[in-house]
């Protein structure tokens, strides 16, 4: 089927339908213009307006979940526009069971950030820059089209900038100018690698950006694949971030407002591992294959590496980036261990990943509120001083930890075992990371919590009910994904297993049959006679 | 009645709600209370399983019975579900486990009297009674894991409830971590399972086709790393005797009763897939424990250390157990075990009451007139643990000692290890006894000793009754007396059956009974009759455990901790330092071709014409030619 | 001798390179506007040169187009200088290098 | 004969003109040579037959913006000589020799040694000879570059106000020269 049959056929689609997925990225673009227009001689409006904005998205997002058909492995809710017909790019966004869960991610977080953190200073761009960013981050997940995801890619690169190098710490300026040049340079590559892809498909067809029609095509050389499969991953691996292109994260987050640190967590950083998905795996299923032993082995060192790091900080903060780092090289081994499991795990523990670190940037937020510090050596007995607050920061600690019965668990349980099948020894590493998790959370956790409080930590206020309310969203959502993520697993399982058959047809890649035992001739247990 | 199995974990964790809700608002002692009659009530709700169980005819295989909640983590073809399994080691395991903790509940009630986090400490022994049943009747491997690392979370609040204390935060942090050492071969174990064998559920495992000897070796021996973390094996056992800075109760509960046995609860569960090799493995770091924690335990002073070296000691005559294959006597001495040690902690901690938080042995002396019940009870467990018949331990200590004695390979060689690891017990337990309720008074003038409260003192004459008569649940010569062995039989891969016979039973028998007679006589005459110098009985090398956990420290702190620096350093001064490096290069060569920019504005123009005129020269050059 | 395009293009020639040097050597801000003038009308010569040769109108429309261009960078310019020397008489070109690296 | 005599006069003016422009030290000097020149090329266009261009030349080079620079140069009251001292900057003067001798070189051996017509593309606009260069001039402009044109409009109504912005005095709105200046 021909890119210009697609077209008209989702355009008779369109004709009745509620275009809902561009309406997610233009509400949010709609509110920051409405915030800009506000007068400034009322600030107090800022927030409360861009948080309705963002709530209408988030809306928007739980009505794609509601109305998202459980078992349909494809695209839905398509959306194609016109936009450059003689290249051949279109607005197309489409949603399928992968960025199902990160849009809504994205729908709920924004406002909750809008809501709970205080900028202090600026609320006008605060609030704009803010809505600009859930927008671009809608946009990326949802972008079907080469160009259009490029275009998004680098649009959230601009709010996040401003944001840290605005409402930032001290040292925002650096780790600002840093997080940009650093994840520019990956893109770089991207956009070239992009323009190649496309063009030299085309042979005889129409030129053409369309990621589903890329995919089916397949028709670039092994090398030229593998070349731009590199240009691809770069860019993504940067933004994930792996080890050893990570150290832009440890300052960005540290040095981000909270809100910019949740956002950055929870969001930005899935876009490196949703693009891996989306635009690795499914665009270059031969380069991935050949790829994926060196891209599962940098996960792990990720994993094993950050973790290590994240022992040693002496900011509380870059503790939790660094275990950020840790955490993302556990999804990195589950996408290219390209087991059901495995990737299912790692597109939950995306999720996962994005509630937890972002429950413990907002809490690590409100304990600088109080205090005015971040260094762990400052801290001491906070448990005794706020209960509360400190109980909130255990569940997300033990979720980070992977405890069972919380979402971080049914994460790393799916991708290791997963991945135990078709890459055994990273997975045994890779395992070693639950004990070092453990290590850097639980020493933390005892130098700021536990002890004798001082007469500084014995002021520290308790959770107020407000920042209850906001974290209150994140608590659940820990829990109930590591109760019954059932509902997740369900929507991810078809587009994974959609991917893998496309990995299947056109590498030699193979999956494992996971569901049946291995039998070994004559060495039966004498149970089975009966 | 056995549909009914979901409400034994669910009534703790609707305590555990209720107290999150409303504990702070009750206070004491209604907290307390809320958690002991949630605590009961699953004990209630366990022995109702218990005879619904009962009623069903043992021998089809009927008295396995799974209830499914719902499906907790359907990927692909791995289905695992949040389910139940109900057989006669479950039902075992959960009988004693609600039945110590309601008792130990009860007893908390009065021990925590005057905490300022009253309700908390409920809170968490709820939520750690679910997790513990919830180990327990886990139909799978995750679900068992889901229980196993709550315990290990409870176990890490607990033992740090006084935070404010360095050490009691630091202990729970050790526990958490050397635990986790042992979830990692916890996880890869599941993993290799449900490769080989394509399930993690108990009753496919092991109706299933057994694995090559490599994997089955390496499961087993993954699952022994499990356990040897949980359960406090050589070498990860150094958490428990620090874990005794919890609260004396959750010592008895946790570290004592419940918690550390789910290590061998697992390899039971699991004893389809343990090989041979592994076995024999298991039995000699079994017995290895055992004589390496008694020999510990025998220069302790305060009155918990003993108890926890003791413990672990213990815990090593279970695995040698397992080792040797005679399951049925590990889970035999897990029960009885449950009930003594249970009672002497439950009975230290009414002392150490009674004591004002006095913990030192030499402090002591004498208490037996100001406390009696304490001390009765106490002497009671002194007398089961000791292996004195008929008491408790007798029994099952007997029967693990026979079953080494048949182990295939090195059997003599397990069983005197046992025997002398018996001696031992006998002696620093009667010296512990001896330094604490006889003697002569050793406590300041200004303590006053007093009996503790009702609700601390009747869990002790209950765990007491159960120590004296805990062994008649499988009595050996007589076939039909073994109840227990007979109940738990349809669980086992390969039924164990003792091969020796009736005289050589009894020989053995006398032999261990007279070595624990030896063990408290050289005790009377050291410590009583102060006969024999009692210097030299306690050693600095024992009373610092070998130096084990020094060493541990040393390299931890050393070494570890260096190395991580060295690698956090190299994080910030190789790979962000090339990254600023990059950077400053950059910089660098603008600063070496900024001179260029004069600023004046003909230089420019003169850049701007020399380039045009190069071009078009360039340009012309190709014309001409 | 009869006159060749070849004349007309090197007359423009060598006023553009009048033009032009004056423009590198002048420093008064007025006489190098002169001077780019100077370089216009050079290529303007050899466009009417072109369009007798090549028969093309077009040439001519272009050099419309030159003039109408000329126009307003005057204009503009000489606001420039005027906004300039009002603030600093006597400014030269030399005298603005703020921009300096 | 006569193109020759008329070319070789033209030409002697224009190069006068120019390099008057370049050496005199008063500016009105120079803006009085660049008259010159310009005056020559219109000579010379009429000779290549662009009537209609050589009229606009006169008109709007001699007569609009060269008054323009007087006007500048009278009212800024820097009409007095100056140094002729090339340049403050050293190799500026060296460098400017090169390229003018260098660039002249360059151009004038293309001129010389290419014969035949470079591009090879064909005509466009349409003939160029013939009596009615005006017309054909017309035509060119309102069809072919019609939106050029249209353009060019709006670029003087910005040059317009871009003059009157730039030249204006904080305290005085109006300013007589660019008001002016904006007409040519």
């Amino acid at each position: 089927m021909g890119a210009a049959a697609v077209i008209e056929l989702l355009a008779a689609q369109n004709a009745v339908s509620f275009p809902v997925l561009n309406a997610l990225i233009i509400v949010p673009i709609v509110g920051a213009l409405v915030v800009v227009l506000l007068p400034n001689s009322r600030p107090e409006l800022m927030r409360p307006i861009g948080a309705i904005f963002a709530s209408i998205a988030g809306a928007l997002s739980l009505y794609v979940m509601a109305q998202f058909s459980v078992h349909d492995p494809g695209f839905q809710f398509q959306s194609i526009q016109s936009w450059i017909p003689s290249l051949g790019i279109n607005w197309h966004v489409g949603v399928d069971g992968i960025s199902l869960w990160l849009v809504v991610l994205t729908g709920l977080i924004t406002p909750i950030v809008l809501v709970a953190v205080d900028p202090h200073h600026d609320p006008k761009p605060y609030t704009a820059w803010l809505l600009l960013l859930q927008a671009g981050s809608f946009g990326a997940f949802l972008a079907l089209d080469l160009f259009l995801f490029f275009v998004m890619f680098e649009i959230v690169l601009v709010p996040m900038y401003m944001l840290i190098g605005g409402w930032g710490y001290d040292d925002r300026r650096y780790a600002a100018t840093k997080f940009f040049l650093y994840t520019m340079a990956g893109s770089a590559l991207m956009l070239v690698a992009i323009v190649s892809v496309a063009t030299l498909s085309s042979g005889s067809q129409d030129i053409t950006f369309n990621v589903i029609e890329l995919a089916q095509r397949q028709a670039l050389s092994t090398n030229t694949a593998r070349l731009c499969f590199l240009a691809f991953v770069l860019a993504f691996v940067i933004k994930v971030p792996v080890v050893p292109v990570h150290t832009w994260l440890p300052d960005a987050h540290t040095q981000a407002p909270t809100a910019g640190s949740v956002v950055l967590a929870a969001v930005m950083l899935k876009l490196g591992t949703y693009g891996l998905l989306r635009f690795g795996l499914y665009l270059f299923p031969e380069a991935s294959v050949w790829a994926a032993p060196t891209l599962a082995t940098l996960g792990v060192i990720g994993v094993v590496y950050g973790a290590i790091v994240a022992t040693m900080q002496k900011d509380l903060k870059r503790l939790v980036a660094y275990s950020s780092v840790a955490h993302m090289g556990f999804i990195v081994l589950g996408i290219f261990a390209f087991t059901t499991q495995s990737l299912e795990g790692g597109v939950l523990q995306m999720i996962n990943h994005g509630l937890s670190t972002g429950a413990l940037f907002l809490l690590v937020g409100m304990l600088y509120e109080r205090r005015k510090t971040r260094a762990i050596a400052e801290l001491s007995g906070i448990q005794s001083a706020a209960p509360i607050f400190a109980g909130f920061f255990t569940v997300a600690m033990l979720s980070s930890i992977g405890i069972p019965g919380l979402n971080g668990f049914v994460g790393e349980f799916l991708i290791l075992i997963g991945s135990y099948e078709t890459r055994r020894w990273w997975t045994v590493i890779a395992a070693t990371g639950v004990i070092l998790a453990a290590l850097y959370l639980l020493w933390a956790y005892q130098r700021v919590f536990h002890g004798e409080p001082t007469a500084d930590d014995e002021k520290t206020a308790d959770l107020s009910l407000k920042e209850g309310l906001v974290l209150a969203p994140f608590l659940a959502g820990i829990v109930f994904l590591g109760i019954y993520p059932k509902p997740l697993l369900e929507r991810i399982e078809p587009a994974v297993n959609n991917l893998i058959s496309h990995l299947e047809y056109h590498s030699d890649y193979v999956q494992p049959d996971l569901g049946d035992p291995v039998v070994v001739e004559g060495d039966h247990g004498s149970k089975d006679d009966h | 009645m056995v549909e009914l199995v979901w409400l034994i974990p669910a009534l703790p964790l609707l305590g555990f709600f209720l107290l999150l809700l409303i504990g702070h608002r009750v206070g004491e002692p209604r907290s307390g209370w809320i958690a002991t009659i949630a605590a009961g009530a699953s004990f209630l709700a366990t022995f109702v399983v218990f005879m619904g169980l009962l009623g069903r005819d043992g021998h089809s295989g009927d008295r396995s019975y799974e209830f499914i909640l719902f499906d907790w983590l359907p990927a692909g073809s791995l289905k695992v579900e949040a389910g139940f399994l109900v057989d006669p080691l479950s039902i075992t395991m959960a009988l004693f486990v609600t039945g110590v903790g309601t008792l130990i509940h009860l007893y908390s009630i009065g021990y925590m009297h005057g905490d300022p986090k009253y309700s908390k400490f409920f809170l968490y022994l709820n939520l750690f009674l679910f997790s513990m049943l919830m180990l327990v009747f886990g139909n799978n491997l995750v679900v068992t894991f889901l229980g196993w690392e709550g315990v290990g979370a409870c176990s890490y609040f607990l033992i740090s409830f006084w935070h404010q204390r360095e050490s009691a935060a630091t202990a729970g942090k050790k526990a958490f971590v050397t635990n986790r050492v042992g979830d990692w071969g916890f996880m890869i174990a599941t993993f290799a399972i449900w490769s080989a064998l394509g399930t993690v559920t108990y009753t496919e495992i092991s109706n299933s086709p057994a694995m090559s000897a490599a994997t089955g070796t390496a499961v087993s021996l993954l699952l022994f790393v499990a356990a040897a973390g949980k359960s406090a094996q050589l070498p990860l056992y150094v958490w428990l005797p620090d874990a005794m800075e919890g609260p004396t109760p959750v010592s008895a509960m946790v570290h004592a009763a419940t918690m550390v046995t789910s290590g061998v609860y697992l390899l039971v569960r699991m004893n389809s897939v343990l090989t041979d090799d592994a076995l024999l493995v298991i039995a000699v770091v079994g017995a290895a424990t055992a004589l390496f924690a008694a020999l510990c335990a025998v220069a302790q002073h305060d009155i918990k250390k003993v108890l926890a070296y003791s413990t672990v000691s213990q815990l090593g005559y279970m695995f040698l157990a397992i080792g040797s294959g005679a399951y049925v006597a590990a889970i035999f001495h897990v029960i009885t075990h449950a009930f003594f040690k249970a009672l002497l902690f439950l009975g230290s901690g009414s002392v150490i009451h009674g004591m004002h938080d006095e913990q030192d042995m030499r402090k002591m002396g004498a208490l037996r007139a100001v406390m009696p019940i304490t001390a009765g009870t106490f002497i009671v467990g002194w007398l089961a643990i000791a292996g004195v018949p008929p008491f408790a331990g007798f029994w099952s200590k007997d029967e693990i000692l026979l079953a080494a004695w048949e182990q295939k390979n090195i059997g003599p060689l397990l069983w005197f290890v046992g025997l002398v690891t018996a001696l031992l017990t006998a002696y620093y337990m009667s010296r512990q006894v001896i330094l604490v309720f006889f003697g002569q008074q050793k406590w300041e003038e200004d303590v006053h000793p007093h009996e503790s409260p009702w609700t601390m003192t009747t869990p002790l004459c209950v765990l007491a009754g159960a120590a004296v008569v805990g062994g008649a649940i499988n009595l050996p010569l007589v076939k039909d007396w073994l109840v227990l062995e007979h109940f738990l039989e349809p669980i086992f891969h390969h039924p164990h059956h003792f091969s020796s016979g009736t005289s050589t039973k009894i020989a053995l028998a006398v032999i261990s009974v007279v070595a624990g007679l030896i063990g408290i006589s050289i005790a009377i005459l050291s410590w009583l009759t102060r006969r024999i110098p009692t210097e030299r009985l306690e050693p600095e090398f024992l009373e610092n455990a070998m130096y084990v956990d020094a060493t541990y420290a040393r390299v931890v702190g050393g070494a570890g901790t260096s190395s991580f620096q060295k690698t956090a350093d190299f994080d910030a001064a190789i790979v962000d330092g090339s990254v600023n490096g990059f950077g400053r290069v950059i910089m660098k060569f603008g600063q070496l071709i900024q001179p260029t920019q004069s600023g004046y504005m003909r230089n420019y123009a003169i850049g701007v014409a020399v380039g045009a005129l190069v071009i078009v020269a360039v340009l012309a050059w190709g014309l001409l030619l | 001798m009869e006159i060749t395009t070849g004349w007309y293009l090197v007359l423009g020639a060598l006023l553009f390179v009048i033009g032009g040097t004056g423009l590198l050597i002048r420093r008064n801000p007025l006489v190098m506007l002169m001077c780019v003038e100077l370089m216009l009308n050079g290529v303007n010569l050899s466009f009417v040169a072109f369009a007798r040769q090549l028969d093309d109108i077009g040439g001519q429309t272009v050099v419309f187009f030159v003039l109408v261009v000329a126009a307003a960078e005057v204009v503009v310019g000489l606001g420039l200088v005027v906004a300039i020397l009002r603030r600093q008489p006597g400014t030269t070109a030399d005298d603005l290098s703020a921009l300096k690296g | 004969m006569v193109d020759t005599v008329v070319f070789i006069v033209a030409a002697a003016i224009c190069l006068t003109g120019a390099l008057g422009v370049i050496l005199a030290r008063n500016p009105v000097h120079s803006a009085l040579m660049l008259v010159m020149t310009l005056f020559g090329i219109a000579v010379q266009f009429v000779a290549q037959e662009a009537h209609f261009l050589a009229a606009v030349q006169v008109i709007v080079y001699a007569g609009a913006i060269v008054v323009l620079f007087l006007f500048v140069i009278m009212l800024l009251g820097v009409d007095r000589a100056q140094n002729l001292e090339l340049s403050v900057l050293p190799v500026q003067k060296w460098a400017a020799l090169v390229f003018a001798g260098g660039s002249f070189a360059v151009l004038a051996l293309l001129v010389i040694v290419v014969k035949e017509p470079v591009t090879g593309a064909e005509a466009m606009g349409g003939s160029a000879t013939g009596d009615e260069n005006v017309r054909l001039l017309a035509r060119s402009l309102f069809s072919d570059y019609v939106y050029a044109f249209e353009l060019t409009s709006l670029l003087l109504v910005i040059a317009v106000i871009g003059a009157v912005v730039l030249a204006r005095k904080p305290k005085n709105v109006s300013d007589v020269v660019t008001e002016e200046g904006s007409e040519a």
